[in-house]
């Protein structure tokens, strides 16, 4: 039991908890911002491997780091385009085409990284976004080390909250977004173009997927690894339902799961993790996320056009 | 003489630390004209048996691989090719009923146990951690003989040990790393990618396996304990040449004393190791190699 | 006919010669036709006449094959609701197009504003709502979420988006199809000022009398064809409804009843929306449900459908108090239904005529056989009630969602009427439908009646209830009136039960 | 950009177009294989030789379309009903650890053990849908992420099962079982290739499936649930006990790919059992738009082009990945080519 207080009270599981979370928070505002228009995307697990590709092999070629974060944005953009066109104007199944996404960005970001370095048997590294201390904010005891000493990527994550929330809520654009998730014939009656608004969400959404991607190999880490993303995409769809669609609540679900992740590994070390299989702690953060959906599913609200394809005179 | 030709089959990409040195090898040999070699990678262990045969049916004389996931069907498919040669990372003993089937290991308990030395001289606060992907022979085996050589410069040392239950998540395995740092640990054993990185950051140390990083990390690898696939691969080409190649060991060749592995030149931090851990170095090097003192092969859960 | 399509001067809207076609079938047929500043202009048709195609061609939704829409003058790029809304054309569909999670106000905002504008102004907006909420008459809390609103307030809710955008010329797709007697007089108070403000309307209903008491002209539409303009002063129900079907229609004129034993009885039933209600339906007579929609009708067409159970009180049908009570139940205890809305619960709109003829009987011989469905029995029954009830359609193979909605409903009255039910719950039957479909159904469900089922009509429409119905209850915030015989009560009367009164004197 | 239905499509369209999506997938294989310095006019070739050139290549392809089929039907099934299941992976790996328990702790001969192995993975694969569905009809909580996150957990229980209880003592230490016994392997089709009677099983299964929903009143049930559940509860069909019924044909279906690959294939257990066959199966249905017999074929479909474009990968020594890639290509144009051959593109 001390133990536990121990990690609870130390400022590195906190600055942990961010950490880890960052990543999860940029992927789940996409897949949020996707949803919430209408559209599922479960191309959110390959997007994030290309993302973390193009990001990371953008900067070993010389790009500043933030040029990275931008062409891994454009890079999930892209994908975000072909399943856009696919699922919007022609209505095709959001499941297949996600599934078909999800596949061919990850084996076209493996096939292009074996092109470009054929010969490595040890993947090259590139110098990462370093942590950055917040004057003022970062001197304050615990607090500071624990949540002001992070790399800007981390910072720019929750900034993404707040204008995904803004912009949701706060914006003609976002009113059309969610309306457009609500009942797509309301947006067309009201003379905005139901195909526009859908691809345009799906395809800024994938870029901010591929930011969290991108987020994995230019600020959690340093060299682009196969199969580094594992699993992470399919937890952030899971996030997005569990904060009933919210951005401040997806936020805050992605910060537990992250939370759990951080306890996880540091349970694993203690006498208590000496006894239990670790592979309880790592189902620890699915359970939950199972049980906080069962608990919120009275409230969940769904938008009501999701996975509905939209077609112009039919009925 | 003709080149042999050689195909790789590997269930991960060529990068994974185990398989690259394999990899080298069969590059080196390429390059010097010995074989002609071409490889599949990240394998699927459905896929594996098809692969197999389909470099068999293409006239392949040599396929070396992994077979820890299909020990069974891999067999099968060896009894159906007896005119080519399979060298096989095997978990199961060779076979005379596999007659063209000779499986190997990297068996470098002996490179792990002298970085162990290094690593009980270099740590401070006497807390080590481990970070693996999953508790396998391999993994444990290399565990228990660096602990083993922890023990001999620092007996009272400590460890603490994780599995992220991935072999390619370094992000995950760089969390688990800083958690164990955060933890008192100050000196590290790096199993999976990532580890080092989370030394280097929180400016601790870290033992490589299998490859050596230093080059990467240069103030935060001490040691590494190196595998060279070279024995074990022109072992297999030999026995090729000759028309000899049977069901047999090569595991033998990942040890020290044929070669097969090394610890890594200190690098950087030459001059800054302890004399006395150098000595016991050089000391026990050379009776391993004289077959005087063995290093035991545990293959247990480290964990538990 | 003194009314011609193109004889105005200066008309704020032209259409020319309007074509459009889905695959071998003309939806609109070269239609024109001119709209008049402070003009209320009735289109009336059959069902699948195509009023609604022209009116989405109209908007933009649709994009006609051939011809023109002339707005004010200028032409209207094809296609483009967002064209059609700037120039002064606001339209309330025949399915509503709210957003249901979302509030009134920020439904009447969307795409009022540029995209990128930073902020919403909601303030700005609620004022502006409130202003025309007086003008015109449409009372609507505007930070109220449109699933809590009733369907009266929904309707508001859109004319108000239209209001909100400056619309000139005002579209209603049978907006009263939906609407209690009350809503729709209030409705029409708001088109009357509108009109007195200036602006054109165009109004769709089956509903003949509301036509005469609100438009000024009116255009007949058949198969697709303008067949008839007329000025309505120049004009009678029973003509236009002859210009509609091309024949005359004889309202039906029921018999006298001859009421027999009780088939089903409510004893203080309590549900989610009733209050100790008692009731008895009798064979051999047509009880009439009146009342406000939303006072508890859907709470008792639960009950008797068995979708609901009571949480005190006992149903008894034919003198057993049953338990476990089920649509399934319900069915095998010889009750037919109804269900208000043809299309989320009465058919499944993917399914065939066949599949959808025994949606409630898929379980029976000859239907299937342990378990084993019989297609070739099931198709064959689908075309017996396909040949009885004129059903028109392709074949019982087609499936259901290309049907009008007048056919569909006579599938749905064909299904349950086969069955012979003992018990009828007909529960808005003719909702939506023309007036020939209207006939059609009332006098099927008289015969019913005639041969010994006891109905139970439930209906917003009071000329509908008065017309058909042996005996009246009104339904009351889920109380039940005491049953009033045939002859006994007058609009007015029936008017005041319906708003509440005299609840404290009944039992 | 609007889509009109297409009343008779010609046999051109429904031909031409998925020729001309297979077409285009073979010029993107092309320009792929260019980039890594291969002849691209021979990789069409050699994905055609690698997918069905020869006897070997054949049954390889139909080796591998074998979980799919099971995978595929069980989702096919489960969406008819409008039931989200993406957990066919975590039903695989149940029926798999079922196959392994009975197959490895009862000593029973041969002929007993394969049809209680077939069963008793049958009942875990349902009863592990049965929970998510369960939560959905009782809670109205969201099956795509239960079961989605299903598929995690049961993985973690499958590695945490195989490196304590039901670690295989010879193993050397390798997470993985004891191997079934030889007479209670399903036997091959055709003697010293891999094709199994898996793939005999899993065409009955579709078969059957197509029965079910063609022909008997539970089929009818699930359908009607499917396209319109009020209508469905309001006629009186039992919209709960329908959707339990399905989910316990759909997972049980999913857990017959872990017993065909089990015991037809790999004799044990491992972690990797499925390179991803629960998602996979998800396109192969969508692709037989859900048609149970059409499973069959898009089945193959997706097997063939894996297997063809992964042996060029090795024929034309270009990097393995490119197999995905054209396995997702020739996917997205498929599902494309399907859909236009019903409807027409209009402008406006
Ligand atoms: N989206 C469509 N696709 C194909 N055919 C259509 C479509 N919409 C309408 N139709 C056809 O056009 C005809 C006219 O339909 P429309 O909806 O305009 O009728 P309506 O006059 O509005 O009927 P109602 O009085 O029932 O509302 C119908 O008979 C139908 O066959
Ligand atoms: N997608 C479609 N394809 C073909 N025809 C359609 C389609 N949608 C509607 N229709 C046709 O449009 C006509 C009118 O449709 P609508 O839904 O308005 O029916 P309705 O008769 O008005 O029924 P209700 O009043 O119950 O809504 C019907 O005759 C129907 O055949
Ligand atoms: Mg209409
Ligand atoms: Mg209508």
């Amino acid at each position: 039991m001390n133990e536990i207080v121990d990690i609870l009270i130390s400022a590195s599981f906190w600055a942990a908890i961010l950490r880890i979370a960052s990543p999860l928070i940029f992927a789940t505002m996409g897949e949020l911002i996707c949803e919430r228009a209408g559209v599922l995307n479960l191309g959110i697990e390959g997007i994030m491997v290309m993302g973390a590709f193009a990001g990371w092999i953008a900067v070993y070629a010389g790009l500043p780091l933030w040029g990275g974060v931008a062409v891994a944005m454009l890079s999930g953009m892209a994908f975000g385009l072909i399943h856009a066109v696919l699922t919007v104007p022609f209505g095709l199944s959001q499941h297949v085409v996600g599934i078909g996404i999800t596949l061919i960005a990850t084996s076209s970001a493996y096939y292009a990284y074996r092109l470009s370095l054929p010969e490595v048997t040890s993947p090259p590294r590139i110098e990462p976004f370093q942590p950055v201390d917040i004057p003022g904010l970062s001197d304050i005891p615990f607090i500071g080390t624990a949540l002001f000493s992070q790399t800007p990527l981390t910072y720019f994550a929750f900034f993404t909250v707040l204008v995904v929330a803004f912009v949701l809520y706060r914006t003609p654009l976002g009113l059309a977004l969610r309306a457009v998730g609500e009942n797509p014939s309301a947006v067309e009656a009201q003379g905005l173009s139901v195909t526009a608004l859908r691809m345009g969400a799906v395809i800024v959404g994938s870029g901010l997927m591929a930011v969290g991607g991108a987020f994995l190999t230019l600020s959690a880490f340093s060299s682009f690894f196969f199969e580094m993303v594992n699993g992470r995409g399919w937890i952030c769809i899971a996030l997005v339902v569990f904060g009933a669609w919210s951005p401040s609540k997806a936020m805050m679900g992605a910060l537990l799961f992250a939370g759990f992740d951080a306890l996880q590994v540091r349970l694993q070390q203690t006498s208590f993790g000496a006894m239990v299989p670790y592979q309880v702690f790592l189902m620890i953060p699915y359970i939950l996320s199972i049980l906080a959906l069962v608990l919120m599913s009275r409230r969940a609200n769904v938008p009501a056009a999701l996975m509905v394809p939209y077609n112009r005179g039919e009925r | 003489q003709d080149p042999i030709s050689v195909a790789g089959i590997y269930t991960v990409p060529v990068e994974q630390q185990w398989v690259s040195r394999i990899h080298i090898a069969a590059e080196a040999a390429k390059a010097a004209g010995q074989i002609t070699y071409t490889f599949s990678e990240n394998t699927a262990n459905t896929d594996y048996p098809r692969v197999m045969r389909e470099y068999a049916e293409s006239g392949v004389k040599l396929i070396v691989g992994e077979v820890f996931g299909v020990e069974t069907e891999a067999r099968e498919v060896v009894l159906d090719y007896p005119d080519t040669a399979f060298l096989l990372g095997s978990s199961l003993p060779a076979d005379p009923e596999y007659p063209n089937l000779a499986v190997f290991d990297n068996y470098i308990q002996d490179a792990s146990y002298l970085s162990g030395i290094v690593a009980g001289a270099m740590t401070q606060t006497g807390k080590i951690g481990m970070v693996g992907g999953f508790p396998i022979p391999e993994v444990s085996r290399l565990m228990h003989a660096f602990m083993a050589g922890v023990k001999e410069t620092r007996p009272d040392a400590e460890f603490q040990v994780s599995f992220i239950g991935s072999w390619f998540d370094p992000p995950n395995a760089k969390e688990t790393a800083f958690a164990m740092i955060e933890g008192g640990v100050d000196m590290i054993y790096a199993e999976r990618f990532g580890v080092s990185d989370a030394a280097m950051e929180k400016g601790i140390l870290a033992i490589g396996n299998v490859i050596d990083t230093q080059s990467e990390y240069p103030k935060t690898v001490v040691a590494s304990a190196l595998w060279h696939f070279e024995p074990t691969l022109q072992a297999a080409l030999a026995n090729i040449a000759a028309d000899a190649f049977k069901a047999d060991n090569y595991g033998v060749f990942s040890f020290m004393k044929e070669g097969g592995c090394s610890l890594a030149p200190l690098g950087t931090f030459a001059g800054k190791v302890p004399q006395g851990a150098l000595d016991l170095v050089t000391e026990r090097e050379a009776a391993i190699k004289a077959g005087t003192f063995v290093v035991e092969i545990n293959d247990t859960d480290p964990s538990i | 006919m003194t009314a011609t399509p193109l004889a105005q001067d200066d008309p704020v809207l032209r259409l020319c010669n309007i074509t459009k076609r889905f695959g071998a079938l003309t939806a609109n047929d070269g239609i024109s036709f001119d709209l008049a500043r402070g003009e209320v202009m009735a289109l009336l048709g059959e069902n699948g006449a195509g009023k609604t195609t022209l009116m989405n061609i109209l908007f933009g939704h649709y994009s006609a094959d051939d011809g023109s829409v002339e707005v004010f003058g200028q032409t209207l790029p094809p296609g483009q609701p967002g064209a059609a809304l700037r120039a002064g054309v606001g339209m309330v569909h025949q399915h509503f197009t709210l957003a249901d999670n979302m509030t009134v106000l920020d439904n009447i905002l969307l795409g009022t504003e540029s995209l990128w504008k930073f902020g919403l102004g909601r303030g700005a907006a609620r004022a502006r709502v409130a202003a025309l909420s007086r003008d015109f008459g449409l009372e609507v809390d505007p930070d109220a979420v449109i699933a809590a609103l009733s369907v009266g307030e929904r309707q508001r809710v859109e004319i108000l988006k239209a209001l909100y955008r400056d619309a000139r010329i005002l579209i209603l797709d049978e907006p009263t199809a939906v609407l209690t007697p009350q809503e729709t007089d209030a409705l029409f108070d708001t088109l009357r000022r509108a009109v007195a403000l200036g602006l054109s309307v165009i109004f769709i209903s089956h509903k003949l009398h509301e036509v005469m008491a609100i438009s000024t002209r009116v255009l007949v539409l058949r198969h697709g064809r303008l067949v008839g303009a007329v000025a309505t002063q120049d004009t009678d129900r029973h003509k236009l409804a002859e210009m509609m079907v091309g024949a005359e229609i004889i309202p039906p004129a029921p018999s006298k009843a001859t009421p027999g034993v009780p088939l089903l009885m409510l004893n203080r039933v309590t549900t989610a929306g009733l209050r100790d209600v008692s009731l008895t339906l009798r064979a051999g007579q047509i009880t009439g449900l009146a009342g406000v929609s939303g006072n508890g009708q859907g709470a008792l067409a639960d009950l008797l459908s068995g979708l609901a159970v009571p949480r005190a009180g006992t149903l008894e049908i034919a003198g057993d108090t049953v338990t476990d009570w089920t649509p399934r139940r319900a069915i095998a205890a010889g009750i037919g239904r109804i269900p208000e809305d043809r299309h989320k619960t009465g058919t499944i709109a993917d399914f065939t005529l066949t599949e959808n003829a025994i949606l409630e009987t898929y379980a029976d011989i000859p239907n299937s056989r342990y378990g084993w469905m019989d297609w070739r029995g099931a198709e064959q029954r689908a075309e017996a009630i396909i040949a009885q009830y004129d059903i028109r359609c392709p074949g019982p193979g087609t499936r259901i969602r290309l049907l009008s909605g007048g056919n569909m409903q006579k599938l749905i009255l064909g299904r349950v009427l086969e069955e012979s039910p003992r018990v009828i719950l007909a529960n808005q039957p003719v909702r939506g439908l023309d007036i020939g479909a209207v006939t059609y159904v009332q006098n099927q469900l008289l015969n019913a009646r005639d041969s010994g089922a006891a109905v139970l009509l439930i209906s917003e429409d009071l000329d509908e209830i008065l017309t058909l119905s042996d005996v009246i209850h009104v339904i009351s915030e889920g109380r039940l009136s005491p049953a009033f015989p045939r002859g006994t009560m007058k609009p007015a009367d029936l008017g005041q039960w319906m708003a509440g009164q005299g609840f404290e004197y009944a039992a | 950009m609007r889509l009109e239905a297409i009343a008779n499509p010609t046999l051109a369209r429904s031909i031409g177009l998925p020729v001309l999506a297979l077409v285009a997938t073979f010029v993107v294989g092309g320009m792929l294989a260019m980039l890594a310095g291969a002849n691209p006019l021979l990789t069409f070739g050699l994905i055609l030789k690698g997918a069905a050139g020869s006897k070997f290549a054949l049954l390889e392809t139909l080796n591998r379309a074998t979980p799919l089929i099971f995978t595929g039907l069980a989702v096919a099934v489960a969406f008819r009903a409008r039931l989200w299941n993406i957990g066919a992976e975590a039903q695989l790996y149940a029926g798999a650890l079922v196959t392994i328990l009975i197959g490895t702790k009862l000593a029973l001969p041969g002929v007993v053990l394969i049809p209680l192995m077939g069963i008793g993975a049958l009942v875990a694969g349902g009863l592990v849908l049965l929970g998510p569905v369960l939560l959905k009809t009782r809670l109205g909580v969201d099956e795509v992420v239960t079961t989605l996150l299903l598929n995690f957990i049961m993985l973690l229980v499958i590695s945490m099962l195989l490196e304590g209880p039901l670690k295989d003592p010879m193993g050397m230490g390798w997470p993985k079982s004891e191997a079934i016994p030889r007479d209670a392997r399903l036997p091959r089709l055709v003697e010293g290739l891999r094709l199994h009677w898996g793939f005999g099983i899993a065409i009955l299964s579709a078969i059957v499936v197509w029965v079910i929903q063609t022909r008997t009143t539970l089929g009818y049930e699930i359908r009607a649930v499917g396209l319109n559940a009020a209508a469905a509860r309001f006629a009186g069909i039992p919209v709960g006990k329908v959707m339990i019924k399905t989910a316990l044909l759909s997972g049980g279906l999913a857990a017959l790919a872990g017993f065909s690959e089990v015991a037809g294939l790999r004799g044990t257990l491992t972690l990797d059992l499925s390179p991803g066959f629960g998602y996979t199966g998800i396109v192969v249905a969508m692709l037989a738009l859900l048609n149970p017999l059409g499973v069959v074929v898009s089945a193959i479909f997706v097997a063939g082009i894996f297997v063809g474009a992964d042996g060029m990968s090795r024929a034309a020594e270009v990097p393995t990945y490119i197999a995905d890639i054209l396995l997702a290509t020739a996917l997205l144009f498929m599902v494309l080519a399907i859909l236009l051959t019903k409807f027409r593109v209009l402008r406006g």
